[in-house]
């Protein structure tokens, strides 16, 4: 995904009224119907061809705690998250009062008229709506009158912000399907709210959304949605995981999405393999024996599960057996904040398990790469024989991003060196960990060749190139050396960095997953102040020479990334000491998508002390 | 039986001799028990005419867990983590439903850090004949008691054991497990028996066999030494197993003999040592095994046997070509499949 | 424990004899007795006052496979290890000839003559022996004999050596203890051996060991052991383990000690509990409750556990737990070769869990030292509350060291901040997270204390200073930062890294564990050579401050330590990342315990393209 | 008893009022069968008169694990990991042997992930209450099945669960559990009577309660559900618990009725529901649950108990002084100890 994909002529008009630029919060109860209202806004948006971006902040229970839903349209194609809000729907009694205060000056309010906060500030504009009345002349059934309540602040955004009815009418169909007592229902809620604020409120609102044309192609999607598609794009055909938040509607996608892609059609059976494991140990087991076995294997999980897989990993490595793992990290350490995104983990991944190894990792950073970078891992991991794994975040993950739509996988499925009973025949044998190549990949076979010779004794004990058992000390340097060759001189496997050279820019910047986005437009506005930087996306480690050559380009290079201790700062100030001292860490993270002012006041503060 | 005298074939019916069954050479103490399974197991092999390369060997980490490097060298071997062979095993039988899984474990790899996935893929019934090689101690890491000691065995340093055994094979019963027997490394003729009903069976085939440390628990007061193994073990039947390609010697089973038909044809016939030892009862053989152990005896003989449950592959609708061996177009969707996707997002 | 502490004149006679300056490798089959043989030697050497080191090479099986046992005496006090040995006992007919051929040119071999070896070199000395007649004739039981030729050999070397036949005979005292049957017959077997070679070998050997005065106060004792002393003056009081090699000797030493010295006399009950938990996880589960309920809790693994204890690591950083977990560090990834030391672990100790986690690492070096940081590591657990991890490795757990005698440990027992009943009664309550003291760390009660505010709820979830649930980024932050200065600003609580400075040294060498013995030594030859250099131990991490100005001192510093990637090394990099283009890794990992020429190869190669 | 209306006091034996028992708000689903336990459980408490303060509550993570935070205030908690309480709860009545555990679990948290802890647990019989409150689901990440979830159980979205149920209590009464009960949100009476029951014993008490996941778990096709619960429902016995502070009502205990007495002098009484059922036949209890299994009944009640067996703590031989609160000087032996060490290894 390049830079900027979206930007767009800017609609600000005159009389302060702000197009397609501004953020929406949502603040309601979990548990309580309130994201479907938010989906049918955010798609409304999207099918209006605007520039938007969901963040939805929910809590770590069922139901009952607050939940904020914010939504910013902006007319610069940036997806990046602002501190600000613009306009508040305040729907949660407990949070009401915090969430006004926090409104931007000259923001605009819609509050339940019950909570009495009419008069709480001057700089606002607050619109009390009896919402509770509205649901009720709507809907009947007082059970469902909650859930409908919710439609409501629909109706009365779409009046203010100036939302298509037939495309909120088009998002609601989406939302409900084929339940279409549910459709109606809600679209007479969303009615209602648009008539009372069309009888109550002022004509239009300060804040106005606006169609873009041209948007035809975009796609929405929730991040673990597209990484499913990725998988069954990808060949996967064992998939084991243990259910953990963020991770788990990424194998939920899968059994919803699979059975129509990869069934076979003569027998009606399945091409793959969905297994809920008993826990992550479990779950990587699994994918091990699995990918031992010749299939394509895959789960997904995040940090707890992550911590549970590190003696697997280090099998895998040092056994060599293809795997992929999707960690959609979220914050920790220990159980953390599940609900909160953060790149906590990249260390953790970069070396997980005892003794020294290194697992590739890849970087996506919306839901399109998302998609072809499990494609990417599946073949890497297939290619390089060991375990690969895509370090997403709860906000790629959990959240529905706007994108262009996914590519075809390029090329034929890879598969590796793996060596048929023919090849057999025809070599007479092999010896599963020789580097005959010169690439430091060996050949393997699967269980089950019908070929005397196919047989080999894999092993998480000390091995000779034979694959018989070794405890002799040049067996092992040998083996460990290739292992780290392998991986580093076949580095054009995992995707490569993108750069952005601004020609006599002092500094750098680099950031990798969601971090992105939140950077991508810091940078226009640190640029905007005087401050131009050159900018380079990692999308993969360990890191491609460019890298190495970007930071030697730059006096100063800013490391941009979402947890305490600036980890893959640390893994470039490993990666290259002597320029160690160039890299500086600007690591943010309170579990909320990262937003361009942390980032921009990241930089400018060190820049100003630099 | 393809081993009788009178047949005396130097090759199976797949036309092997036993040589092609064996592995590499055993680094065990000498007389170990493990060694002792590991030669019924390419018996067992080579007289059911098994294809070795159809056969994939999974381990955990402990002496006994070495043993798969020694015996089928033509077949394929997983020597993992210590604990976790049951969640390789399940992840290598999704792969490849053509495979014949065999995994040895120990009694500390599967009832200590191993009960969890071991449970769990009972429950699955998991295609795999699971033999855990049971010393009550952990041999590898020099003889520390393990989950399956029982109360009162002591160590050569003295040292007693004052908590309760596990017991596999009850736990297996519980559990619903498809195929539960115990055997004794020295009751070779029953052991040999029961792993070809073993690789009969689809579904998880559970063997737990008693099979003494002679280096550090096969001494006096030890309740898993040779000597306490002989003294105790009770078999509940004598097993005679008949591959499904050859006919019975005696066509007519006698009135006081169980016939038992396998997956695969093959016939188990049971002749009951304990009056009416039925091996399909599982209640019955939940009380008989428990009664058992109450008294010190050591029941042997395949306890438990249902050859009707669906094993894994089955519930999970696997494609009938595995999926290893799926072409890319199975695999892959086409084209058009991504562009409706596509489509469907807008 | 300081540098050369054994320092003793040179031996070193006239006409080419060798005093005290040798190594002698006995190659023998596991599960054979010559264990016993070989302590018997090496005790004999440390009773004679000899600088004197022995490593046990043995295979990860129980019995059948080739096993080296290589003993060092040496008259300049290096406890390093040499690549050569200078006299073999060649035992084992699969080994015996690449044994005899890796004997260094001049060096005597010892084989049995049934090998048929004698013409094999010219350039060394070859005594063949008739073990089995020799065994027989002393030894009238068929199934002893086996273990009684061990015996054998230890009599032929007595004679060629010059080892006092008293001490001879008191080590085997030693050795088999109250089983008088077995020292008789061992003393025999002996004998033989030593009249055998007075009537067929020449009376003296070119190799000698010789009585040095002086040393009654050293001790001999196998690392681990003295590490369960530690445990037992540490006051630990819950112990869970599960058996791993090379760590179960010191629970198992433990088990041996502990109730001599820690059973209540009043009512002869324990007061303390040894668990052997179901497997790591739970081990480190059981110490974690252990120590949030108040015992000073403690567990022993090695790599395959450190990555199972992964996840509960994390919970005990976020939570505050005190806990110690000493990792023997053994030849990794995955099972690796567990009979093999290294120091594979650091990168994964250092961080281990998913998110952001920062655990203390001490390195201790030597069997006093190892004693001294388990003590260090209970009171500055308790005191930091949080998990300390013990790096020690294989060649210091399992081998036996020459060391100086313990000491006790200087200071009351550390307990860290506890409020009891009456502190509650007097504050009216506390916040079990709050910072009131400025050191970052707060302060905790334990259930059971009666009183009513005592209570506090522990969770691996975010939470605030009173210890409520909250998923509040500002209190994620705030006590994230909290956790890294808690440590990092209390690092005084650590073992203090040993400098040596050499004016005018461009070289600093670091090393650390281990490590420091070849280091030791090859410094001096390097010096020797021309090459002078300071040094710097590093004795924990996070690093003290210490160990910067070192690093800044020198233009070039060289880290020394086993395993492939350089993980101190990475760490120092990451530490100072300033100076990380003057950090060079020195890593060497075969499995061996380091030798004197890799860690001299390693540094003047590196010297040489300087 | 002291909640009977006659006695009617407002406060217990120690003398606190039942508000002391109490614990945060609940951030549950309302109507959540977990919520109902946890005021069973401060019932219970306050009903025995424990002292809040010698109560440690445990968890792993999950709703139900969440739920020690909504009872005993004054009592300590640690809500850990996932499926790893057992050995939190086993590491600290080690250091304190004055405590009184109380571990909550779900379904999730102690048959899938934490299958391992909890038998090795119940193995080592360890003082505790563990309590599973079984809905059959994973609540907290949003209804996937657990291992507890019956064959042909269905979730909301139509997806069938086609693996057998782990029944935890036939896996506790196959390991000798020291007290295994089940009982269900909906039959408070009995739940109170059986933690009051559980408070009493020392050993690891096993308590499964059925607990209905209102938001994933509770509509038709469901097993688990609050109607399929209270049609299946199949007590053995009523109980009442007579705590040993108070005089049983009728002292003479009438023929059918089983009464046992508890380790602090507590007593049980039972009155069988299903004739002859007695909670102290091991093989009894076993055979009871199978067949109520197999007819798709849920038998509730105290299903087994042995107050006899001894517990962790004493298999270990602590001191009598909880390790946690020894003195210094009962932790580092003297100096002298070290000397001789010391000379000992010249
Ligand atoms: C995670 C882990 N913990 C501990 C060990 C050390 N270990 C190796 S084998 C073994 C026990 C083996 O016992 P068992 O399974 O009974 O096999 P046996 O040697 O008795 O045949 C242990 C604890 C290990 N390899 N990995
Ligand atoms: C290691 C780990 N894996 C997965 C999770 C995610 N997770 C949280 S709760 C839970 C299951 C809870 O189920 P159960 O114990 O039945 O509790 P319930 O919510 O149903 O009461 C899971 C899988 C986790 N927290 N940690
Ligand atoms: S130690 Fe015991 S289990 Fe291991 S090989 Fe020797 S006899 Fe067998
Ligand atoms: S999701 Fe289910 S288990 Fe969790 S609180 Fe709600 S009703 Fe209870
Ligand atoms: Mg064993
Ligand atoms: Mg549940």
């Amino acid at each position: 995904m390049s830079v900027n994909t979206l930007a767009e002529p800017s609609h600000d008009t005159a009389a302060g009224v702000r197009v397609n630029d501004f953020a929406i919060r949502v603040a309601t109860v979990n548990g309580t119907g309130s994201q479907s209202a938010n989906q049918v806004l955010l798609r409304t948006l999207f099918q209006m061809g605007v520039t938007v971006t969901g963040k939805n902040l929910f809590p770590s229970n069922i139901a009952g705690l607050p939940t904020w839903f914010t939504i910013r349209l902006n007319p610069r194609g940036y997806f990046g998250s602002k501190r600000e809000y613009d306009v508040l729907v305040a729907f949660n009694p407990e949070t009401a009062a915090e969430d006004l205060d926090n409104l931007a000056p000259g923001g605009t309010a819609v509050v339940d008229v019950k909570l009495k906060l009419g008069g709480r500030r001057a700089d606002v504009t607050i619109h009390e709506v009896p919402f509770g009345e509205l649901a009720a002349a709507c809907c009947p059934d007082v059970k469902l009158r909650k859930l409908v309540a919710n439609m409501v602040y629909v109706g009365v955004l779409a009046h203010q912000l100036g939302l298509e009815a037939e495309e909120v009418e088009r998002a609601i169909g989406r939302q409900f399907a084929a339940k279409s007592k549910a459709v109606e229902l809600n679209v007479a809620a969303v009615r209602a709210g648009r008539e009372w604020a069309a009888s109550h409120l002022p004509p239009e609102g300060r804040f106005r959304a606006a169609r873009v044309p041209g948007r035809s192609e975009k796609i929405l999607i929730e991040g673990n949605a597209a990484a499913a598609y990725g998988a069954i794009f990808g060949g996967a055909s064992v998939v084991a995981w243990y259910p953990i938040t963020p991770s788990s509607s990424f194998a939920e996608a899968l059994i919803e999405h699979a059975p129509g892609l990869r069934t076979d059609p003569a027998t009606g059976k399945a091409t793959y393999a969905i297994v809920q494991a008993e826990d992550e140990l479990a779950a990587l087991g699994m994918v091990l024996g699995a990918g031992w076995a010749g299939a394509r294997a895959l789960t997904a999980t995040s940090g707890p599960g992550i911590s549970l897989m590190a003696e697997f990993a280090g099998l895998g490595y040092f056994t060599e057996i293809p795997a992929v793992v999707i960690d959609v990290q979220r914050v920790g350490p220990s159980t953390g904040m599940p609900t909160r995104t953060s790149q906590g983990d990249v260390l953790s991944l970069a070396y997980l398990s005892h003794g020294d190894t290194q697992h590739p990792l890849l970087f996506p950073a919306g839901p399109r790469e998302y998609f072809a970078d499990v494609v990417a891992a599946l073949d890497a991991a297939a290619v390089l024989q060991t375990p690969v794994f895509v370090a997403a975040d709860l906000d790629l993950g959990m959240n529905f991003w706007m994108d262009d739509p996914f590519d075809y996988p390029p090329g034929p499925i890879a598969h590796g060196k793996v060596l048929s009973a023919e090849d057999l025949g025809k070599l007479g044998g092999f010896s599963r960990y020789l580097d005959i190549d010169g690439d430091g990949i060996g050949y393997r076979t699967v269980p089950g060749t019908p070929h005397p010779k196919a047989a080999y004794f894999l092993r998480g004990s000390g091995h000779t190139e034979q694959a018989t058992y070794s405890e002799r000390g040049d067996d092992y340097e040998k083996l460990m050396a290739r292992l780290k060759r392998k991986v580093e001189s076949n580095l054009h496997l995992l995707p490569a960095p993108i750069v952005e050279s601004v020609p006599g820019a002092e500094v750098g910047v680099i950031a990798y997953g969601t971090s992105h986005w939140a950077t991508v437009e810091a940078r226009d506005r640190l640029a905007a102040a005087g401050t131009p930087s050159s900018y380079l996306r990692v999308r993969s480690w360990p890191f491609a020479p460019a890298v190495r050559e970007f930071v030697a380009a730059h006096e100063r290079v800013y490391v941009v990334e979402q947890n305490r201790d600036g980890q893959l700062a640390q893994l470039l100030q490993i990666h290259a000491p002597d320029l160690a001292s160039r890299v500086r860490s600007v690591a943010h993270c309170d579990g909320l998508p990262l937003t361009v002012e942390a980032v921009e006041e990241g930089i400018a503060q060190r820049e100003g002390s630099a | 039986m393809a081993s009788t005298p009178e047949a005396g074939p130097k090759v199976n019916r797949i036309g092997l001799p036993i040589a092609e069954y064996k592995g590499g050479k055993s680094t065990l103490c000498g007389g170990c028990g493990h060694d002792v399974i590991t030669n019924a197991l390419v018996r067992a092999c080579y007289e059911v005419g098994l294809e070795p390369e159809r056969v994939a060997k999974f381990s955990g980490i402990g002496c006994s867990s070495k043993t798969p490097a020694y015996f089928l060298n033509r077949a394929h071997g997983f020597n993992g983590v210590h604990g976790r062979m049951p969640s390789v095993v399940t992840g290598a039988a999704l792969a490849n439903k053509g495979l014949v899984c065999v995994g040895v474990s120990g009694d500390g790899d599967t009832a200590s850090i191993g009960m969890g996935q071991f449970i769990h893929l009972v429950r699955r019934n998991v295609p795999v004949v699971y033999v855990v090689e049971n010393n009550g101690v952990y041999g590898l890491t020099k003889g520390q008691f393990s989950a399956t000691a029982d109360v009162g065995s002591r160590l050569k340093t003295g040292v007693l054991n004052d908590l309760p055994a596990v017991d596999l094979c009850g736990l297996g019963i519980e559990l619903g497990c498809s195929f539960v027997a115990r055997s004794f490394a020295g009751d070779v003729k029953q052991l040999t028996e029961i792993l070809k009903a073993a690789l009969a069976h689809r579904g998880t085939a559970f063997v737990d066999v008693i099979s003494p440390c002679v280096t550090f628990n096969n001494h006096p007061g030890s309740t898993k030494s040779y000597d306490y193994a002989k003294d105790h073990e009770a078999p509940v039947h004598s097993i005679e197993f008949i591959p499904f390609f050859e006919h019975p010697m005696i066509e007519q089973v006698p009135g006081e003999v169980i016939e038992v038909e396998m997956y695969d044809g093959s016939k188990v016939r049971f002749r009951p040592v304990e009056a009416e030892y039925d091996p399909r009862d599982r209640h019955g053989a939940w009380h008989h095994l428990s009664e058992a152990n109450a008294k010190g005896e050591i029941l042997t003989g395949i306890l438990f046997l249902d050859p009707a449950k669906p094993d894994f592959d089955s519930l999970v609708n696997l494609a009938d070509t595995p999926l290893a061996q799926l072409a890319d177009a199975q695999l892959r969707p086409p084209r058009e499949a991504l562009d409706a996707i596509n489509a469907s997002l807008r």
